[in-house]
């Protein structure tokens, strides 16, 4: 049986390789047939009739003169204008200054929540995150309301100090502080599910190897559980980020607007004053702000990673 | 201010196209689950838009009952903004519109977004109004006077709140939107973010009439007013039930701006020291009225296939039983024009009519303003705005 | 159908071609993940082929059963092209790396599937299911249970039999063994060939091991980057490897870099020692000399007459079940690796000197590819 | 089960209840408002009544809002779920080669301010004369929650083995059968827990109802309009009662997706 070096001749003469340049619409042929086009293609529709859409009318409508309703007119920079010189720079800070305030106090309080939800309560982490997200099934505005109900003078917190131990506690409402204090709640759940997402890419082996090369405790943390854990504490510190400053609801349920937030002066200008151009140039820096913020975390992140757990 | 559809090159086709994708694909999953056909006659059908109130089970119940009929009903929040959704199409959706008296005069008549009442079935009922709603009543006609725009019912004083325990009625009648705004009173009051009403009783405190143009100074004296007031409160909220919340439990001791509609609950809940007041002294322009009265006004919108029950709905709120559950509907407690009925009047009791400060109602009355459109509006708009967000 | 090529004198002896490849290539890019390849596989062979990853023999099976298409080249099936024909329409199936058995389904759902996609009645799906299980030696109580309560072997078993129920013409496999335990692959490699027989089915498999190829196949293909670069029997493989690559793919052997010496001899170029080879041509220029470990004796007697014999210190020694290895030491720089059978074992073993032999029958000489031409 | 000292299990334990207690408190508050028998919640509540709730039952109007509410739910929790399952291939599932940035794209929606977004599709709807109504109202939700319902299916598609779906069509089964005898059943688990979230998400939400219904209004258009004006304790009782159907809604979602899950033990 000698014969196998026959067989394996390739066959090399009168036999050449087709030519594999094919034409560009052959490509873009192939390409869009591919099923994985073809799949993101209902859902990329909706995106681009929904959302796509609606922000290039937000981006036009940002350059239409103001107090106007059509945007086939001349465009201008007039409502930039007036942002940049009123003290619209004051809502811009105080939201940023929530939004950064609320992801400090995320990370430091769910990290170890969701170290315990992963490594303590792996059996039960399932209920437990159910639990979690029941509210979420709540209008925030009626969760607010019964914070609301809870602290203010005559609530739940301020009646018992009263009533049983006769020491009398006033209104914790209606400052900078309640509208901060609303925003962590709210936005908890947004901060920690990515995070167990995070933590759970930590191989458990990796930090028994650390612990067994003499790291400590903190080391093993700061060397392996936090940078591996990264993606999932950036992606949730994004989301909170995003979504506390673009919050309404809590400044004005529990700040008593005290602080006024971004989106508040855009909705004022979309309803009360009826000037959907300066609404939407403002919308158009929201947007701008979050995008970006959006864009240079993407840049740094494994989606597969984080939701395949192929850590 | 006005708006119409916004892409002008596009056309019906393929607007309808558009409409219809939407619709079409959001049907098919939903159609089965509909509970009464979505697209039956109007005749079995009444979309109404309104003030807080008209949208309550015990007016709406009944009226489904009766006349076998779906009603959707929205509370709005502002005037202008619901003029403004009108004006952007959705007279196709409503068939009721319930503002504040001048916007019918004013703007929807005037740009054809309501529709005139037929004026021999609906002026005989005017013989139920009180003295002060007599026919012809300005604010339900057009200019002309010949047209009748709309029924009115729910009606108010507007000045300011307060806890009577803290600060007597008579000192803050005297002494006016000052004492309010003096140092004294810092913090301790909160501010109802209604805002053109905001607006309208800061121009009125700094001394003006709010219901003509404004020259530039008048409106530096505005905003000092205007800031003032924002710095000085204790909170800014549109949540009138926490406002409330706050004079019961004693946080604050009174509230810029108030009507008798924000605080009539509560009055009626056990707490009869907290009232609305109207000051004694105004602006001379404005006759020394210092308060403002406003008076709701309810229309058939211009709606192409307008409900048949629309009309119906008009001539039902006029009932004795339904007028007095407009006026007690389940937030807020209002007293209305055909009080003037002694049918209607004698469904009262005496702690209702107190819920209403029905004591001195003529005489706040007597003190306030009609309510009208603010033709400065959008300059004092952003003053106010600006003050909010610099809130000291 | 164009004719096949012309080695039918030498394969007359052999069935006929079942499946023919024909210039057949895959691209990546640029990249050829199979390389113009030409193959027949005989009807009812069991043809194996082996290659490390990377070397194209996934690409090559994905486009055997259907799932991938060649970018250029024909596949016949009994003659006809079938390039075009989808996986779901080919009377061939396989059996994946990762057994991919349906885990939403019970062990009898699972033989049954494909009968089920051929409308196929419940009842007569269930006694060829029972049937093909007996012949796997699955219990017939496993039929309601879940995929997932198997193990490893069992697994194998169901999904081999979801195959055979399909009773394709063609079976392949795609490294079904890789996951399994040394010892369980043992008994399954056989069990395969004992399956191989009693079916009579052509089977094609594909492995990265030489050792399994040569425990199951009649013949193998060994790929190297997307090429075959030896077919042959297992035979002709293990004892006449063609390249160097398959003598190294083969295990761990020993392999001496060699220029030309005099009189036929070939010359260490990392120690100047010149060792008697196999004959080689005058045209050698230089190459690899590979040594088999088993090939290697220890010399009780240093001065027993031997064709090459180095002197050297067991540095360490390996226990591998029956046989034993050592790492013996010549000189500072050489390694070399013996192997021996456990009876063998060297009384006194690391540290010790010991003299080393082979014969030049058991050494093999590849010559290095010359750069031109 | 882990490596944690008996004190640091405990320290975890008490940390998790305090954060459930921290989720639930407004939640209790409520309830307690809602049994109030004066308009004007204080504590502890002078009185007790369960007339809201009567009322709550009573209401015509929230008789409508409530089947408001289910329909557009159930709209957008069908029209996500179809649209994510498709959403989740691509995102998970298939190697193609705008994958990467389909990933991305996806996740901004979920990211943005819905009070931002609602405005903007506002705009959009009167640009193109789309009467506000409840099934504007579903496009809008569905903007916001097809993405999350993608993400939710696409962790169950990640689980899975693609040679499942290659086996069965090698095995001779049609592309369709394979999509309804393997890659449906397989991922049901997901594909039921995107429908869930998707369900209540709509259910719960304001800021996209609220410019876009129209006439159609849902339940937390009725509690945030209540809220602002005319309060009654009505809005707490339907609250508390959205959390208990909330929970019975999740607790029976949990059932089936762990009795699916049980079925299917994933064979790795």
């Amino acid at each position: 049986m000698t014969d196998a070096s026959v067989r394996i001749s390739h066959v090399a003469a009168g036999h050449s390789r087709v030519s594999r340049a094919e034409p560009w619409q052959v490509r873009l042929g192939t390409a869009l047939s591919k099923p994985g086009f073809l799949a993101a293609l209902p859902v990329g529709i909706l995106l681009l009739a929904g959302f796509v859409g609606p922000l290039a009318l937000v981006f036009l409508f940002a350059f239409m003169p103001p107090q106007t309703f059509s945007v086939l007119q001349a465009p201008t920079l007039a409502n930039f204008r007036t942002i940049f010189s009123d003290s619209y720079y004051l809502s811009f800070l105080a939201s940023l200054q929530l939004a950064a305030s609320t992801v400090a106090i995320l990370l430091v309080i769910c990290y170890p929540l969701a170290i315990a939800m992963v490594r303590v309560f792996t059996r039960k982490a399932g209920i437990l995150a159910l639990v979690l997200a029941a509210p979420l099934f709540v209008a925030d505005n009626l969760r607010l309301m019964g914070w609301m109900l809870f602290l203010v003078k005559g609530g739940v917190v301020s009646g018992t100090m009263q009533t049983y131990l006769g020491i009398p506690v006033d209104s914790m409402l209606y400052t900078f502080s309640a509208t901060l204090f609303g925003l962590v709640y709210i936005n908890l759940p947004m901060m920690l599910f990515p995070m167990i997402l995070g933590v759970s890419m930590v191989p458990a082996q990796m930090r028994e190897a650390a612990f067994d090369l003499g790291a400590s405790r903190w080391q093993v943390m700061k060397e392996v559980d936090i940078p591996l854990a990264m993606p999932g504490i950036m992606i949730g510190a994004l989301i909170t980020f995003i979504l506390a400053a673009g919050a309404i609801t809590e400044a004005k349920v529990l700040g008593g607007t005290a602080v006024v937030m971004i989106a508040q002066d855009i909705q004022k200008e979309f309803t009360f004053a009826q000037n959907w151009p300066k609404g939407s140039a403002l919308s158009m820096l929201m947007i701008v702000l979050a995008g970006s913020l959006a864009l240079a975390m993407f840049k740094r992140v494994d989606l597969d990673a984080i939701f395949g757990r192929k850590g | 201010m006005t708006r119409r559809n916004l892409l002008q090159s596009f056309s019906q086709s393929r607007r309808a196209f558009l409409r219809d994708t939407v619709s079409i694909s959001a049907g098919i999953a939903a159609a089965s689950m509909m509970p009464r056909g979505a697209w039956a006659a109007r005749e079995k059908e009444m979309n109404i838009y309104c003030w807080e109130g008209y949208n309550s089970d015990k007016v709406l119940d009944p009226f489904r009952k009766e006349f076998d009929c779906t009603v959707k009903a929205q509370g709005l929040i502002s005037d202008p903004e619901a003029v403004n959704q009108l004006r952007a199409g959705d007279t196709k959706v409503w068939d009721i519109i319930n503002l504040n008296n001048a916007w019918g005069r004013r703007q929807l008549y005037p740009e054809n977004l309501i529709k005139p009442l037929d004026k021999a079935k609906f002026e005989p009922l005017w013989e139920m109004m009180i003295p002060e709603f007599k026919w012809p009543y300005k604010w339900s006609t057009s200019d002309d006077g010949n047209e009748l725009l709309g029924m009115i019912q729910r009606y108010g004083p507007s000045g300011m709140l307060v806890n009577t325990e803290k600060v007597s009625a008579a000192t803050l009648e005297d002494e006016g939107y000052d004492l309010m705004l003096s140092d004294a009173f810092k913090g301790k009051y909160a501010v109802l973010m209604y805002d053109d009403w905001v607006i309208m009783h800061v121009v009125i405190a700094a001394g003006f009439s709010p219901f003509r143009e404004l020259t530039d100074d008048e409106i530096g004296k505005y905003e000092t007013v205007m800031r003032k007031l924002i710095n000085n409160a204790a909170f800014l909220s549109d949540d009138m039930n926490a406002i409330a919340l706050g004079m019961i439990n004693g946080s604050i001791e009174g509230s810029f701006p108030g009507s008798v509609y924000s605080v009539s609950a509560a009055r009626y809940d056990g707490n009869p020291n907290l009232r609305c007041i109207i000051p004694n002294k105004g602006p001379e322009e404005m006759g020394g009225k210092a308060g403002v009265c406003w008076m709701e006004l309810t229309s058939l919108v211009n709606n192409p296939q307008l409900s048949p029950r629309a009309e119906d709905f008009l001539e039902y709120c006029f009932r004795p039983e339904t007028a007095k559950n407009v006026s007690f509907a389940e937030g807020t407690y209002n007293p209305v024009g055909q009080m003037g009925d002694p049918k209607v009047m004698a469904l009262y009791n005496t702690e209702e009519l107190d819920a209403f400060q029905y004591d001195t109602l003529s005489a706040d009355m007597a003190k306030c303003a009609d309510f009208d459109i603010i033709p400065s509006y959008t300059k004092l708009h952003e003053i106010f705005s600006a003050a909010v967000r610099e809130k000291a | 159908m164009t004719a096949a090529t012309g080695d039918t004198a030498s394969a007359s002896s052999a069935p006929p071609p079942i499946l023919q490849l024909r210039g057949v290539d895959k691209l990546f890019g640029e990249f050829p993940a199979v390389d113009r390849i030409s193959l027949d596989i005989r009807e009812g062979e069991f043809f194996t082929i082996v290659g490390p990853s990377g070397s194209g023999k996934t690409t090559m099976v994905r486009m055997l059963v259907g799932m991938d298409k060649p970018t250029n080249g024909d596949i016949l099936l009994r003659g006809e092209r079938i390039n075009d024909v989808p996986a779901n329409k080919r009377p061939t199936c396989m059996v994946f790396q990762s057994l991919a058995l349906f885990p939403h389904r019970s062990v009898g759902q699972n033989i049954e599937f494909p009968l089920k996609i051929r409308g196929v009645k419940a009842a007569s799906r269930k006694e060829r299911a029972l049937e093909l299980m007996a012949q796997l030696r699955l219990p017939e109580s496993y039929y309601g249970k879940g995929v997932s309560q198997c193990s490893g072997g069992e697994r194998q078993r169901v999904a081999l039999a979801r195959a055979l129920a399909f009773d394709p013409e063609i079976l392949f496999f795609d490294e079904p063994l890789s996951a399994l335990d040394y010892k369980l692959r043992k008994i399954l490699e056989k069990e395969l060939k004992d399956i191989h027989r009693e079916t009579g089915k052509t089977f094609v498999y594909i492995t990265h091991s030489l050792e399994e190829a040569m425990v199951m196949s009649d013949r193998i293909g060994v790929m190297n980057k997307g090429r075959f670069v030896q077919i042959g029997t297992p035979n002709e493989i293990y004892g006449n490897p063609s390249t160097r690559f398959v003598s190294e793919f083969m295990g761990e052997v020993n392999i001496l870099e060699v220029g030309p010496g005099p009189d036929g001899t070939v010359i260490d170029q990392a120690t100047g020692a010149s060792y008697h080879a196999p004959p080689i041509a005058d045209s050698f220029a230089g190459g690899s000399l590979v040594i088999r470990p088993e090939d290697i004796r220890f010399l009780d007697d240093t001065a027993s007459p031997a064709a090459n014999k180095l002197e050297g210190v067991v540095y360490n020694e390996y226990l591998l079940g029956s046989r034993v290895q050592y790492q013996v030491r010549v000189g500072d720089a050489q390694v070399f690796l013996v192997e021996k059978l456990r009876e063998q074992q060297l009384a006194s073993a690391r540290g010790g000197r010991v003299t080393i032999a082979w014969d030049a029958k058991d050494s093999t000489i590849f010559p290095t590819a010359r750069f031109a031409s | 089960m882990n490596d944690f000292s008996h004190r640091a299990t405990w320290a975890y334990g008490s940390a998790m209840a305090a954060l459930i207690l921290f989720m639930y408190l407004p939640m209790i508050t409520m309830a307690l408002a809602s049994f109030s028998r004066s308009k004007y919640f204080s504590f502890p509540v002078p009185k007790y009544s369960d007339k809201w709730y009567l009322e709550v039952f009573q209401s015509l109007s929230i008789r409508d809002f409530f089947w408001t509410s289910t329909v557009v739910a159930i709209a957008v929790a069908c029209l996500s779920t179809v649209l994510a399952f498709f959403g989740a291939l691509a995102f998970a599932r298939y190697d193609w080669k705008g994958r990467r940035l389909f990933q991305k794209i996806i996740l901004l929606p979920i990211l943005f301010p819905q009070a931002v977004l609602g405005l903007a599709l506002l705009l959009w709807f009167t640009a193109l004369g789309i009467t506000p109504s409840w099934q504007a109202t579903v496009f809008a939700h569905l903007v916001w929650i097809a993405p999350i319902a993608t993400l939710v299916i696409a962790i169950q598609v990640y689980s899975f083995d693609p040679a499942v779906e290659e086996a069965a069509y090698d095995l001779g089964a049609s592309r369709w059968q394979v999509m309804r005898e393997i890659t449906l059943p397989l991922l049901a688990p997901g594909i039921f827990s995107g429908f869930t979230f998707a369900f209540l998400l709509s259910w719960a939400n304001f800021p996209l109802s609220m410019l876009s219904s129209g006439a159609d209004s849902t339940i937390p258009e009725w509690v945030s309009a209540k809220l602002q004006s005319g309060y009654t304790p009505q809005v707490p009782a339907v609250g508390t009662l959205t959390i208990l159907a909330a929970a019975v809604v999740m607790a029976f979602g949990y059932q089936i997706s762990a009795f699916m899950k049980r079925r299917q033990v994933k064979a790795g």
